[in-house]
């Protein structure tokens, strides 16, 4: 991330107020796209969870979108106390202390920055790329993980494992940065993270009850295909936004974005329709987010044309990684390595090969002539945010584990996340049995345990308890109490 | 053994429950059927191409009950599943020969 | 809405047609901005009709549905012919008069406006919430309100209760805005506003038959989570959009609206979990939209960490106030009252408390030591508002009692929305009963009157009414006719 | 679009350093908006995969919507090969020509050009319209075309139909733009064009087994309105992005856009609510994109009352075309004539009567005193355009079926698209019948043909394929084997 | 009184309740169903996962009828259902003691 | 002929059809249905409104044999579907008077 930088043609024999008033008038262009491209990076989560709620089953959609949904909460909550701080304040290249707690100080640009946006839309951006790689771990461990101890484990991941590997990687002054890691929008920071992050917490949790034997499909590909397309559209916001500017290399990165999605997606399906005698859908939207994935780190420092061949490869390769799990025998419940870890990790190395300052940043890699010297900073980049990732969430897993389980009793997993930890059913097609109202909940009559018996209602001096005999009249045509007010 | 079989308005399950709770059985199988007969079905429109449906939704209530039991839970389903109204369905009764209770594999009115 | 100015640092010795031509690039910034939020807001009504949709039952999905867009095409049009006028013309402290009038003059700025986009560009964005105003009643009055009433209803308030009160707080020549009353995005305009109204009118119509004792719950939580993340997404239109201009205030809007959002669904589930045993995805969905209406009055008034308190209280205040109707008694189908009246009052008071002038506009509130002349305006606000809006709309709802019937008959609400008022099926999974083909529609052949019997069909030539005989070819295989062209 | 015009007010006295610099920051706030609106013209076409898959049975809904991600994907790449180059390089007025292939000479204006923004985001937002237009014609084939004849199909025909036509209409050397058709954002080039083009396939590939005797009802209309709303969206990026800057002329496509849709949902309901009986959500979503469709070509050269006319009739006279395809016996499925074919043709039409040069460009039409000469202009476009699409598209589908069948064999077409073609289903609601895992494909075991035999599986050392007897553990409760690494 | 219960493909569901209208029987009660038996059933893949699915949709169609008209109505459904191709399906008939119309309280034929 | 009816948890229907392959049978017709009984059911909180569903899903298998095979494909399927805990489910038998194969008019046991 490097590439912050005013690229306006201000000539010297411009008088300096002009200039001030010229960069400011242009900020506001580079600040409208970076608000736009928060937004965007934040509808990334909701598609997420769509993208992975489409491929659990019926029973556990809803446990999976909000695992999703409380990641955004609870990141954006933390970033605001201290998150952001320790990933860009302060000159530390390890972690970025707390000078920007609270976010306070927001008037001064982040050390070492050269965006011209306000800081606040900087952190409204930065926030989004926070809230999302922890996001990304539930596709590893579907179906299984309580939510109370979800909830803890992602307010820890997000601290002491994504911040500092941001502020390493993203901040000016962090150690990766500073050697000349490229990594345009988050490929080793977000994916390879998460995929590592997510290895080790299907190894912490273990396999699914019934797997790998019994079938688990998606239960609604419509909503894959929902979460791939809003992906996709997002990630515009993930790669170009991250430019920090609407200029010339955020439209590089829009279309390397694009046309490298667009090969993976094909290569996917192309190895799929040989290997499997199919293309499928779930492969097309699999391999347009292994693109997406593959040309994060890479957005804006190849060609258009390098993105071909960079997406196809991504595409291809995910898609045959997906069946290792399986052989191996960890149950990566949606594939997070074969997609983020892997998809991550070779966005990385090929720029080593595909980069070109061509985009007007970065330096060449092999094929342009620039040596190896490229790839072995990208194989350093790797190898700290992979092995720190997995490492750490190993510990803090295992550590978590001595205090309380991560995985729900094996009754509740088996009835399903929806009705075992969140009460509620996905889906209630109107068929009659969908169960009584039999309380409505305050503060002052608190909730019974979950047992058959009907609460106190609230209405019950309306319609006692006692009334469910076979002379009560029909709740739907109530023939003597009119039921309209 | 007897297998009374109800066919009613969805609304209605509520009520049959209740009724069948009332008079002791605790054990039934429902499942959502659509019905056609002389209650009229409704018309949809589709960019002005028209459908006739002619089913309309109802629940199919399965209780398993002892002999002489059975024509008072024939009595009791049709009593709380009445409306009044065409379409409030009918009720079956068909010769059980078997009942076994799977996790038990009890038999007969021990399987109810 | 005092915070429309421009930002530029237009130094005093830059010569005029430099001044103007740097002015004029800042804006293609702010339009762009504008147009973005503008789009952004449009999306928030077809997020609330699924929002709303996905919590009624399968019968009723698609009247939600459609009320929702109708109200995005009635008031399109109306604020193009006057709407907008009513709102932002003239200099009438009451009403805006019809100087705007099917879009005429808008080459002029508004009257007092300082916003540096196209008027038309300010039109698009302002239309928008006048759509989702109308919009957000539907919840309240779910289930049973007759589609031709629920049109003329929404021409009828729009015109009568919305434009006037926009005028009042929204144009700079309004008499509550020029009092100096706070509501940065709508607060009270929209929110207050809406759900006063929707108090109204679900005591007008009165209770959905079978309730409360009759189950009716959400038909599709993920429809509803689906909605909630689009309106989060689409709310930073609403509020960072607010500032008219891509800059470091939008910033501040942007993030307090992200941060408050997050603590409000922290806020809501945590009473859950503790009142009712269970966190639920309706319940943070429900949150998320609690904290987006909290923080719209108070998006550029309040600092990120007085967001988070904010936000907090009002997740936790509406959660508990969810519950209320049932003990009382009025059917607030989908409770819009707990949920936009008391969290849009809620966040127009507290910026009374924890009003904070360091984001650039404003004054101080209580917490900042500027006393308690700020919440005295906002409780102004409050009460003008809410009192004429609910008055005016119980008035417009009993007066067209008088002409015509809300309700549906009940045989037709026990059947459902979609079939009795649109003709229509939300969901046909193929089973085979979904129907029969009798007829194509045209202006020479009307529509017989809902009956079984087949209408002449436009292509009864090829197949005759008398066909369906038990030897008549399947339409699946027809064995004799090829079924290629 | 001849229409791309710096409307900075750049004084003569300005110095040309600081004029420089001024462009500049003004092009950012351009480059922001465009780059925003390619996204949305992206998401357009995953809208329009849920628009129309919504509409299909739910056996044919993924086939539906690996269609549209198909086109996204494979136009996506050809255009950086050379799409983009056809379209818009060299000065040839019928074709562009190789200078852009691969996206080299990006650092180049296309010729005639007058954007400010950087070529890459003018090649963003052109390819997602290449990338829609042969998306909208699986609304008229849908249900039975092969999938990998139809990947073939739209290889070509975006090559041998959409370049070109693009390059007449779109390129400011084309030769239907220098004779000064006016068609903002593709009434012509995409709607007309794609209608055109659907009406050929339809021919081509003949009836759906069935029609028009067998039900063929949407199997989701939730999915239809989340299609139709997310296209509305993604139109303001269409329309309004297609002034290729942030400025007055963009405001007005964003509110001409607007206002026509809504006014042509309200024509298209109020004749279906005369004609039929019933005002249905399908329709208001249909005429919402009828009124879109007919904006297209007018949205920068009519004023917002001239979009009410010009939306009310698109939307009534949409709607009663649809009938016409059931009484003639083509089986355009999904009304892809109805909507695109005639409301392409009617925008560009009625340009020649509403045409009003207030816009700041165009000139004025018949109603403005213009003559008929802008409406001989306009006639001529569509004749162009649609005259060479039909035939173009016939020859190329007729071609095509000299060498393989268009069409799934029947018993596939009647098991439907998702299970024949893809190897998928689209649901599974967890009944237990959904099917037993068999194997994990690997390309060193490649897949055998589809058959029931269980085939070797890759953790078959576990659990060997003879292990399915009625002795055998249940897969969910696994009494010796631990479920947990 | 007899239940006549037909599995049959779905898409015969229309020529069924034709050929029991043409016979004079204008009631019945239909349900979703999935059939296994001679009728192969179809893979699916899913990231390379390999799934058998061995059931094929079928409706259910349950008519109650006069004992004498048992063997007519087989004849007319399996007639109607009949496609020639594996997997059309099986039609079976059970004794039925009682039938009830629920709204009226009706028995035996007058239910029908 | 004797048509046997199982309700058992949806995640044995697999081991239910393993056991009646392996005992010869390769026919069924299978339908989710909603339980009802011993087996508690569970409480869902929606804003607040707490509701008690009594209901459990199952599945419901239909399979017609002969009459000498009835006992045994009973206890084929009683044994594998069984858990041990509540709620695995009952089997009835009731007779079954007529069998049609529809695709070939076979009748009684070459139907199957
Ligand atoms: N002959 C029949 N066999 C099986 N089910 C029937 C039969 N006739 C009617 N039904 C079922 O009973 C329901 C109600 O029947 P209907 O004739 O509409 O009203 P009613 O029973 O009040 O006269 C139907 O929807 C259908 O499900
Ligand atoms: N023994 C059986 N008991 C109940 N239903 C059966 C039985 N055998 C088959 N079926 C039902 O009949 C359908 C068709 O049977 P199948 O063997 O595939 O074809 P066919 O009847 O043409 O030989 C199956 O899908 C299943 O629903
Ligand atoms: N009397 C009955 N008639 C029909 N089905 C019954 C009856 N009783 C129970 N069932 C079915 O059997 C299932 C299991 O019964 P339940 O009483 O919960 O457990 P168990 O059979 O282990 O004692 C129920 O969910 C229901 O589907």
């Amino acid at each position: 991330m490097s590439h912050w930088l005013s690229l306006l043609p201000l000539d010297d024999t411009i008088p300096d107020p002009i200039k001030t008033a010229i960069s400011s008038a242009s900020a506001e262009g580079d600040t409208a796209w970076v608000l736009t491209s928060a937004a965007l990076v934040l509808l990334m989560t909701v598609a997420l969870a769509f993208f992975y709620g489409g491929m659990v089953r019926a029973k556990n959609v809803l446990g999976m979108l909000m695992q999703n949904f409380y990641c955004i909460a609870a990141v954006s909550v933390l970033w605001v106390l201290f998150g952001f701080s320790i990933a860009f304040g302060g000159s530390n290249s390890v972690w970025g202390g707390l000078h920007f707690a609270l976010l306070h100080h927001m008037d001064e640009i982040i050390p070492g920055g050269t965006y011209t946006t306000p800081t606040l839309a900087f952190f409204a951006f930065q926030v989004t790329f926070a809230i999302i790689t922890p996001a990304l771990i539930t596709g590893s461990t579907a179906d299984r993980w309580r939510f109370g101890a979800f909830a803890i484990f992602v307010a820890l991941w997000s601290t002491l494992v994504y911040d500092p590997i941001a502020h390493w990687v993203f901040a000016p002054t962090g150690w990766l940065f500073k050697r000349g890691a490229e990594d345009f929008a988050g490929g080793t920071v977000v994916h390879a993270n998460a995929g590592a992050a997510g290895l080790a917490m299907c190894l912490v949790l273990g396999k699914r009850i019934g797997w790998p034997k019994q079938a688990m499909k998606p239960h609604n590909v419509p909503y894959v295909m929902l979460g791939a397309g809003l992906l996709w559209f997002g990630w515009f916001g993930f790669n170009s936004g991250s430019a920090i500017a609407a200029n010339n290399l955020a439209s590089y990165a829009w279309v390397n974005t694009n046309t490298a999605t667009a090969a993976a997606l094909l290569g996917w399906i192309i190895v799929e329709r040989i290997r499997d005698g199919h293309a499928t859908t779930l492969g097309a939207a699999s391999g347009a987010v292994a693109g997406l994935v593959a040309i994060t780190p890479a957005a804006g420092f190849v060609t258009p044309y390098g993105s071909i061949a960079l997406g196809a490869i991504a595409g291809a390769v995910c898609c045959l990684c997906t069946v290792i799990k399986t052989k191996i025998g960890f149950d990566d419940s949606l594939d997070v390595v074969a997609v983020h870890l892997v998809g991550g990790i070779l966005g990385a190395l090929l720029i080593g090969f595909f980069g070109d300052k061509a985009t007007g940043i970065g330096i060449d890699g092999i094929f342009k002539g620039g040596g190896g010297h490229l790839l072995k900073l990208q194989a350093e980049d790797v190898g700290a945010t992979v092995g720190y990732s997995f490492v750490a969430t190993l510990i803090i897993g295992y550590a978590m584990n001595l205090v309380f389980k991560h995985r729900m009793p094996e009754d509740q997993e088996i009835a399903g996340m929806d009705i075992s930890l969140h009460g509620e059913s996905a889906y209630d097609m109107g068929a009659g049995t969908s169960g009584t109202l039999v309380g409505a909940h305050s503060v002052s009559t608190p909730a019974p345990a979950p047992a058959p018996a009907p609460a106190t209602s609230a209405y019950s001096t309306a319609s006692p308890p006692s009334a469910p005999s076979i002379t009560m009249p029909s709740p739907l045509t109530p023939p003597a109490t009119p039921s309209e007010a | 053994m007897k297998l009374v079989t109800a066919v009613v308005k969805p609304f209605k399950l509520d009520d049959v429950k209740a009724a069948l709770e009332a008079f002791g059985v605790h054990g039934m199988t429902v499942s959502e059927v659509q019905g056609y007969g002389r209650q009229k079905g409704h018309t949809e429109v589709y960019r002005g191409a028209e459908y006739q449906v002619a089913f309309n939704p109802k629940v199919r209530i399965e209780v398993v009950v002892d002999d002489a039991d059975a024509e008072d839970a024939v009595a009791a389903v049709s009593k709380a599943a009445q409306t009044g109204s065409i379409g409030d369905g009918k009720v079956w009764v068909v010769p059980v020969e078997t009942l076994v209770r799977v996790r038990t594999g009890e038999r007969g009115s021990d399987a109810l």
